[in-house]
């Protein structure tokens, strides 16, 4: 039996609800929700380990076959994606312990981390179309308590805007499931791709692929990305940072699902129009990032350029570049965690959020300016840290395939991100110490260490690409392969 | 040789252990322990040039990531071997120097760290056979040299030369990779040994050119030719042992080595000639000719450098030639400008080692590297004096120094190149030895001010910091021992050539017999063109040293307004100005404009792929009749709806909306959806009451005081959206495919012991769904909650209020 | 100013109590004709805000002293562990079983743990609405 | 009958988009909770030909239901709709509270240069 | 026969609908609206009580019942409101 | 005409007058000049208009199917209940909210009631 499927998603949603009663116990909520992302992550690589043996795996629930019940199809891709947000969780747990403060642990800070967590897993492991909605509701709805938590007037009038876009992409997103069930009949990923397939994709299901596309590039920022820099701006710290890591990716790993299973026979509407969109984003991001002197701002800019980046690769569609895109999700979900926490810290010590009112740091805070430099390099696609071999596949692919312009653009993208970083780095670490050390607010260990952690990550993520290799590579294959998934999950082997 | 790997690796894990070491010993100086790395390595290196010289090469690979066919693979051939012995040769004695040059108050812990990662990176590059590994080290070395120009950080200027030589090292880095990737696409291999032994079969594909161009680019933009040498004068900023190491000695070769490396897979095509000697000369040119006019010694010796490497990158261009006639006897006085370009190679990073050293050692004793200020050390500082002529001497192509044979080395190759005949340098090969000749005239001229300007003339102790005397005897060892090997070289020029440069010739032209690479180095060879060029320059040279105060009014043509440096902070400061101004004016902040821009988004790429498509037909054919009740409900819907845009006040729009509800369940009714009716009309009357709950605390409804123009865009998109909305799903209707699943439900009895259908699909056949819309409820209810319990306190509010 | 409310509460309190029945047989007949947890804990919610309407909060929370967010939690818990149950029994999670009984008065009775799952659906649509409507009354 | 339905779906599409383009606050929250209705009609004519068939409850009619599954998923979308409107009904109070105004375009956050 | 004189009577519960949307929409007062729309609820009640005698179904009783007892609720909400402006309160103040 | 037919057109009959009721009463709605007399329409007629069609929807599910529909006479006492006590409290909601009676209205007999009250707290 394969309950085990549904754990990353239940055990989220059981604690949270547990949490609730667990209200006046703060240092339990803690370690219980650090407990469950760790046990999720050790759930993850154990499915990981069994896709690899017994190929894709799926669960029905109730015990109805598909396509009539719904069911979670654990692939490689989805899999990894749930490990690296269960580890990704886990270290920016360990830092909202030490910083985002009794008041607000105390109004379900955790209940809602669970929640969100559990629409992530949900969505990423889902193979019905009208549940991935579903558990997008439950990731957005937590994402809108989390976003407003503080209630400070930033938060709110910036929640506002999130909260209205995101209701309007959910809108898109219902009536898109409705043309598409219309048109097919069905809800079922596997059984729509089949039975897109059989009919070769009409222009009528083209036209709604774009509906799709419109409600993820929504949701992961893909061009209509107005609301992310306000939206990730105001926050608590370790709320930015799961954001930052996850919830673009969620749009994004949407994306790659339904334009690789779905609708993979218009590419030259569908995929040009994607690559046109990531384009776009890596200009607009590009341009965002080196505008602003708000530390908050430079670093939510940089997480739409990596939206266009991943993008570019899903545009490119062949096996190499979807490769590349796999490897840039991971290392994009580690890394901007990563580089939220080390913006938030460094507006928490110094009190300022403008670089060019921060000099110096390096001497105050060593470890944190040196962990820094490697977000920076690893961002910038640097090896041998993570961002390396995503970028590499994705040139690859861009280059096996003609796509020069977004070759052009993805690859001079990296200079404005490390350019944006590098400002940061010059502004704040380096230059006359401005903060004496008796005026030094001291560096807690609860802050510097998941930061330490996610480093860590970044860099053994980059020299030990091969540990990863054979997984991306069969997720790339799945991908490539809409076969493959239909089968398992139709019974058709 | 598995050792191969280990000496690449040994200075990353001195780096490592270096700050522990500098915590743990406070009374050695840390650069002793540097040294002693790099001397090991040294010698390690050195114990390979026998087995080299006899044509072996040495191979060890270590998986890294197999499954891309990236994998640590070290090979160390002639070529690689020159400039690891120059990487680990002067690394020590600069470490040497540095020990003397750095005061212990200085954070030497990073510096050396620093020093050792770019050693290690340095060695990687040089040695790396995998294109990909190259990059990494290739990579690592940018960063390396950016911290350690960047040593004095609380300096702007230091800040800013490290950001300069960042952003344009690692530019060229990033053009580099797309190259190397664009080599792979076309070869399937990451091995550049394979590379090279499939060269030629790959000549024809369309991405050859671009992989070619992109590859020069990183190169020229690592051994800053122009118009990328901008940021070598500023790296200056970096200490002077980092300066002469890196930006003299061995990072700015990596570009060089790269060329090198890659001529036999680019070489003999007229582009690369054109482009590696056409930009060589041009920066040989512009090197010398600004170098005249610094007055920062320093400066004067960075635009050498861009100068000196312009030169050896154009006889690397000269010696592809060799290439394109592919081996005869003919064709092998070509590769001679290439043997030069590697002798050259070498002496350069001698006697501008030494002149750094020598440099900086004037610089920490009085204090002051500016010419104007300077003069009549000769006497005071002998020693430092010897050197630095030695050095000078040597550049500017005077013997008995081993400048003066690379020298005459090149002119040769620019003379006989112009003659090839090929690459239509009929035409323009001429300028070839004119351009060598002129550069050479004006190096000679600096190398005279270096001599002259310092240690000659008045010698003004007022203007010094310190008076002049000479430095610890430490600090003049690794120049002195430079200055020997100019010397040396000059005498015994043939063990270097036939050790050394002759194994590294067969590295370049590996299609080439071995034998007839070699060139026995002369330094007479009777009175040549060659000879006769020499005496020009010197001729030339020494007028225009002694009449220098006429013709530098010539610099005022090239106002500083008009260099590529200020067109870099110009782009720099132009691009952070207009992104602001640019990101600004869309995003506003406010709701309306975003609304905006992702309704226009949905409009012009829906609508657009539906008039693309031609997906707009229907037919109301097969529509079910519609009684007049129907009729009227749906018209009080419409009209309830529209009214609500009239409403005057919040109430009324309130009561319209549930008007709308209501007629939804009504509908549901009509359609036979008794649950959906039961839900709709309670959720409405829960919603309603919502709606009156909040609104009591919300201002009262006012009318939209909108301009108009915006009004009538948010008239033109919500009827566009609208249309959109329905043409889709009339055309759905139209176009239905398949039959839909849910026949499969209406076995609910016996399937799910569920009479209701509906009530079966959610608790049973789609039971997930409902439970995770319970857990939204949930998050709803508890988010609510929260929202009002949770107020921030008013000192929360200060961040954002900045 | 004070009003006379007499008409109103008397007439309500006939009505909370229909409304209840109703909510209750809503719940319970939901798996054979419409209705079901869902509708069942929204009418049962109605009810209590019918009461909140006419008495006030502080009256009616003496009355039925209980923590609605618990009480939603409560039932998200119910619902998801009836889920969770069946991985104890080694079927696919969320397998709902039912079965038939002969119960005295009731004749042929179905019990089906689709029923458990509702009563939680049921819980937390009352939990959430009233939580809801409370929290936003009680910030003045 | 689905002609017209679809055509007044359209019409309460076009009123929400423009009530979410105006300037206030509780405009734009009105609009959101409109487009709900919309998209449910429209999943309602999504199944199989609207009135053909009877409820879709075992025991009444003779055989032929209208199809169930779109109903499901309505169900599921009003739920969900219901609980987003709160949020956000909820969301623009606290907003107001704390700002003072429910104009978006005094609520554009922070400024930069 | 029967089957005119029920949609007759829906097509006239129809106009009697169009006609109080008509008196929401015009108002003039709050509570003129709030009698339309109390008047709407009932009116629909019935149109539903019609319409599952046409199609024959019992399924929609539960709808009626529900409908009225919201009409109700939602009347009893908004005079509240309009005559105390808030329609729950923390403790009632007499 | 058989005596079930009958009834069911009986029952339709019922239906149809309570439709023509709810006509009358919608007209009432639109054609009253305040909202006091407004509400008589929109509760009272209404209320009638309701009770009617349960019946007859009643009467047509007892005849056609044998079903006596506790639900919906479960509904006609509910309709009765509270129809005039929402019609009651909209207009007494109307009055204190200060709803202007038409320029017709003769008399308004609370307001002394309501000056009274307010006369005996002032003192």
């Amino acid at each position: 039996m394969n309950n085990v499927l549904v754990m990353p998603m239940i055990i989220p949603v059981i604690a949270g609800i547990l949490l609730i009663f667990l209200r006046p116990y703060i240092k339990l909520q803690r370690w219980v929700s650090f407990l469950v992302m760790i046990v999720n992550a050790g759930i993850a690589v154990y499915l990981l380990n069994r896709i690899q043996t017994e190929g894709i795996l799926r669960l029905d629930f109730g015990g109805w076959e598909p396509p009539y019940g719904i069911l979670f199809v654990a692939d490689s891709f989805s899999v990894i994606l749930v490990l690296t947000t269960s580890i990704v969780t886990a270290i920016c747990l360990l830092y909202a312990f030490s910083s985002v403060g009794k008041a607000i642990e105390n109004m379900y800070f955790y209940s809602f981390v669970n929640f969100l967590i559990a629409g992530v897993n949900g969505s990423f492991l889902t193979g019905d179309l009208f549940n991935l909605y579903v558990c997008f509701e439950i990731m957005l709805l937590a994402s809108y308590v989390l976003i407003t938590l503080g209630g400070r007037k930033a938060q709110l009038s910036e929640s506002v805007k999130y909260v209205v876009i995101n209701v309007v992409s959910s809108w898109v997103f219902l009536i898109a499931i409705a043309y598409l069930y219309g048109t097919v009949g069905t809800l079922n990923l596997a059984h729509l791709s089949e039975r897109i397939a059989e009919s070769g994709q009409t222009p009528l299901l083209t036209v709604i692929s774009i509906v799709f596309l419109t409600v993820f590039a929504l949701k992961a920022g893909l061009l209509l990305y107005f609301w992310l820099p306000g939206a990730y701006s105001v926050p608590a710290t370790a709320v930015a940072a799961l954001f930052g890591a996850l919830l673009t990716k969620v749009g994004i790993y949407a994306m790659i699902r339904i334009f690789t299973l779905l609708f993979y026979h218009e590419p030259s509407v569908t995929h040009t129009l994607i690559g046109i969109l990531a384009g776009l984003t890596l200009i607009g991001g590009s341009i965002g990032a080196i505008a602003y002197k708000d530390i908050r701002q430079i670093v939510a800019y940089n997480v739409i350029i990596a939206v266009g980046f991943i993008l570019v690769g899903l545009a490119i569609g062949t096996q190499a570049a979807l490769e590349g895109s796999i490897y840039y999700l991971i290392h994009d979900m580690i890394v901007k965690a990563l580089l939220f926490l080390l913006a938030g810290t460094m507006i928490v010590v110094t009190g300022e959020t403008r670089i060019d009112h921060m000099s110096g740091l390096i001497r105050n805070y060593p470890s944190l300016g040196w962990i820094f430099f490697i977000v920076m390099l690893s961002l910038a696609g640097i090896p041998p840290f993570s961002g390396f071999i995503g970028k590499v596949l994705i040139g690859q692919g861009a280059i096996e395939t003609g796509s020069y312009i977004l070759l052009a653009l993805a690859f001079i993208s990296s200079m404005f991100v490390l350019y944006s970083l590098l400002r940061i780095f010059l502004n704040s670490f380096w230059g006359e110490t401005i903060i004496s050390k008796e005026d030094k607010v001291p560096m807690k260990k609860g802050w510097i260490i998941p930061c330490m952690l996610l480093s860590g990550g970044t860099i053994v993520l980059g020299l030990g690409v091969e540990a990863i290799a054979p997984y991306v590579l069969d997720a790339a294959n799945t991908l490539m392969n809409p076969q493959l998934y239909i089968d398992a999950v139709l019974n058709r082997n | 040789m598995s050792t191969l790997i280990i000496a690449i690796m040994v200075p990353f894990i001195a780096a490592a252990m270096i700050p522990f070491l500098y915590k743990k010993i406070v009374k050695l100086h840390i650069g002793w322990f540097a040294m002693l790395v790099s001397t090991i390595l040294f010698i390690y290196l050195a114990r390979f040039i026998p087995s080299i010289a006899r044509g072996e090469t040495f191979a060890h690979t270590i998986n890294w990531m197999p499954s891309y066919g990236i994998n640590f693979a070290a090979y160390l051939d002639g070529l690689s071997l020159i400039l690891a012995l120059l990487i680990t040769g002067v690394g020590s004695l600069v470490i040497l120097y540095s020990i003397f040059y750095l005061s212990s108050k200085e954070s030497l812990g990073h510096f050396y760290t620093y020093l050792m990662l770019f050693m290690g990176a340095m060695l990687g590059v040089v040695m790396s056979d995998n294109m990909m590994v190259m990059y990494v080290f290739w990579e690592l070395t940018s960063i390396s040299s950016f911290l350690l120009i960047a040593f004095w950080y609380q300096r702007k200027r230091s800040r800013e030369g490290a950001k300069k030589s960042l952003l344009i090292t690692v530019s060229g880095g990033i053009a580099m990779l797309v190259g190397f990737i664009m080599i792979y696409v076309m070869t399937g291999t990451w091995s550049i040994r394979e590379v090279i032994a499939g060269a030629g079969g790959f000549a024809s594909h369309h991405l050859f050119i671009p992989a070619m161009l992109l590859l020069l680019l990183g190169a020229f933009t690592k051994s800053a030719q122009f118009p990328f040498h901008i940021w070598l004068p500023d790296a200056m900023e970096a200490p002077t042992p980092v300066s002469a190491y890196l930006h003299s000695a061995t990072m700015v070769k990596a570009g060089i080595y790269l060329v090198a490396r890659f001529t036999p897979v680019f070489g003999g095509e007229a582009i690369w000639f054109w482009l590696v000697t056409g930009v060589g000369l041009v920066t040989l040119f512009w090197g010398s000719f600004h170098a005249v006019r610094q007055k920062d010694l320093k400066a004067l010796l960075a635009y050498s450098t861009v100068s000196q490497l312009g030169m050896i990158m154009s006889m690397f261009g000269m010696g592809s030639a060799a290439l394109y006639f592919g081996y005869s006897t003919e064709s092998v006085v070509y590769t001679q400008a290439t043997f030069a370009a590697l002798f050259h190679l070498v002496n350069h990073s001698t006697f501008k080692g030494a002149l750094f050293m020598v440099i900086g050692i004037v610089d920490h004793e009085v204090g002051t590297r500016d010419i104007r200020r300077l003069g009549g050390l000769a006497t005071l500082m002998p020693f430092t004096f010897t050197i630095a002529m030695i050095g000078s001497f040597s550049m500017a192509g005077l013997p008995p120094f081993n400048g003066f044979l690379s020298k005459e080395m090149f002119f040769t190759a620019a003379l006989t190149i112009h003659e090839a005949g090929i690459f239509s340098l009929d035409a323009w090969g001429t300028l070839i030895p004119i351009i060598a000749w002129v550069a050479s005239i004006f190096t000679f001229v600096y190398s005279m001010i270096i001599v002259f300007k310092t240690f000659l003339g008045p010698y003004q102790e007022e203007k010094l910091e310190h008076p002049a005397k000479e430095p610890p005897v430490g600090m003049l060892i690794a120049p002195g021992i430079l200055a020997l090997a100019v010397v040396g070289i000059f005498f015994f020029p043939n063990l270097l050539g036939d050790y050394l440069l002759t194994p590294a010739m067969a590295g370049i032209f590996p299609s080439f017999a071995t034998e007839g690479l070699g060139v026995s180095i002369y330094a007479w060879h009777g009175f040549n063109r060659e000879i006769w060029m020499t005496i020009g320059v010197v001729v030339a040279g020494i007028l225009l040293y002694r009449f220098r105060t006429y013709w530098m009014g010539i610099y005022k043509i090239f106002d500083d307004k008009w260099s590529f440096n200020s067109l870099y902070s110009y782009v720099i400061s132009f691009m952070e100005e207009s992104s602001t101004t640019f990101t600004n004016s869309y995003m506003t902040g406010y709701l309306r404009d975003y609304m905006v821009y992702i309704y226009l988004f949905f409009i012009v790429a829906i609508g657009g792929t539906i008039i693309y498509t031609g997906t707009y037909a229907f037919d109301i054919s097969g529509n079910a009749p519609i009684t007049e009740f129907e009729w009227i409900l749906t018209f009080v819907m419409m009209i309830a709806g529209i009214s609500i845009l009239f409403a005057k006040s919040r109430l009324t729009a309130i009561l319209l909306n549930s008007i709308l509800g209501y007629g939804v369940a009504a509908f549901f009714v009509l359609f036979r959806a008794p649950d959906l009716a039961l839900t709709q009309t309670v959720v409405e009357t829960v919603t309603t009451v919502l709606f009156l709950v909040a609104y009591y605390f919300l201002p009262e409804w006012q009318k939209e005081d909108v301009p108009r123009k915006s009004r009538n865009v948010n008239l033109i998109i919500s009827v566009s959206v609208g249309v959109i909305f329905t043409v889709i799903a009339l055309a759905v209707q139209n176009g239905k495919l398949f039959e839909s699943i849910s026949s499969y439900f209406e076995d609910s009895y016996k399937l799910a012991g569920g009479n209701n259908i509906v009530n079966s699909i959610l608790g049973d056949f789609r039971a997930l769904d409902t439970m995770l819309e319970v857990v939204v409820l949930l998050i709803a209810g508890i988010g609510v909650y929260t929202f009002i319990r949770l107020k921030a306190k008013k000192e929360d509010e200060h961040i954002e209020n900045q | 100013m004070k009003i006379n409310n007499v008409i109103l509460r008397t007439v309500s309190k006939v009505v909370v109590f229909i409304i209840l029945t109703l909510a209750i047989y809503l719940f319970l007949s939901g798996h054979h004709s419409p209705g079901g947890g869902f509708i069942g804990g929204l009418v049962m919610a109605s009810a209590l805000v019918l009461l909140f309407i006419v008495y006030d909060i502080e009256t009616v929370q003496k009355a039925i002293p209980v923590d609605f967010k618990k009480i939603a939690a409560f039932g998200a818990l119910l619902a998801v562990g009836t889920a969770f149950g069946s991985i104890f029994f080694d079927v696919p999670f969320l397998t709902q079983s039912f079965a038939y009984f002969d119960l005295p008065f009731f004749g042929k009775t179905e019990l089906t743990t689709v029923t458990i799952f509702e009563a939680g659906v049921a819980l937390v649509v009352v939990g959430v609405v009233v939580t809801i409507i409370l929290s936003i009354s009680e910030d003045v | 009958m689905e002609t017209l339905i679809t055509i007044l779906a359209g019409v309460l599409v076009t009123v929400a988009t423009y009530l979410i383009l105006s300037r206030s606050l509780i405009r734009v929250i009105l609009g959101t909770a409109i487009l709900s209705h919309a998209a449910h009609l429209l999943i309602m004519t999504m199944g199989g030909g609207l009135k053909i068939g009877s409820v879709p409850i075992l025991g009444e009619g003779n055989g032929t239901f209208v199809d169930a599954l779109p109903q499901a998923l309505i169900l599921t979308s009003i739920v969900i709709s219901f609980a987003v409107t709160a949020v956000a009904l909820v969301l623009a109070y606290r907003t107001y509270q704390e700002t003072g105004t429910d104009k978006l375009d005094e609520l554009r956050g922070m400024k930069h240069e | 026969m029967i089957g005119a004189m029920l949609y007759t009577s829906l097509a006239l519960y129809g106009i009697a609908i169009a006609i109080s949307a008509y008196r929401i929409i015009v108002g003039p007062s709050l509570p003129d609206r709030v009698v339309a729309l109390d008047m709407i609820g009932v009116m629909l009640v019935s149109a539903i009580a019609i319409i599952s005698v046409l199609q024959g179904t019992k399924a929609y009783l539960e709808v009626i019942l529900i409908l009225a007892i919201l009409a109700f609720i939602s009347t009893i909400a908004f005079s509240k409101y309009i005559e105390r402006g808030v329609i729950i309160e923390r403790k009632r103040d007499d | 005409m058989n005596g079930n037919v009958m009834i069911e057109f009986i029952a339709a009959l019922f239906m149809l007058v309570g439709s023509i009721m709810a006509l009358i009463s919608a007209i009432g709605i639109i054609r009253f000049p305040d909202v006091y007399t407004r509400s008589h329409a929109g509760t009272k007629s209404s209320t009638l208009a309701v009770l009617l069609t349960l019946l007859g929807a009643f009467i047509h599910f007892a005849v056609e199917q044998g079903f006596y529909s506790v639900r919906l006479l479960l509904g006609i006492v509910f309709v009765f209940l509270t129809a005039p006590v929402a019609g009651h409290l909209i207009t007494r909601a109307a009055y204190s909210a200060g709803v202007k009676m038409a320029d017709s209205t003769v008399e308004d007999e609370l307001k002394d009631v309501l000056d009274n009250r307010q006369d005996e707290k002032g003192e």
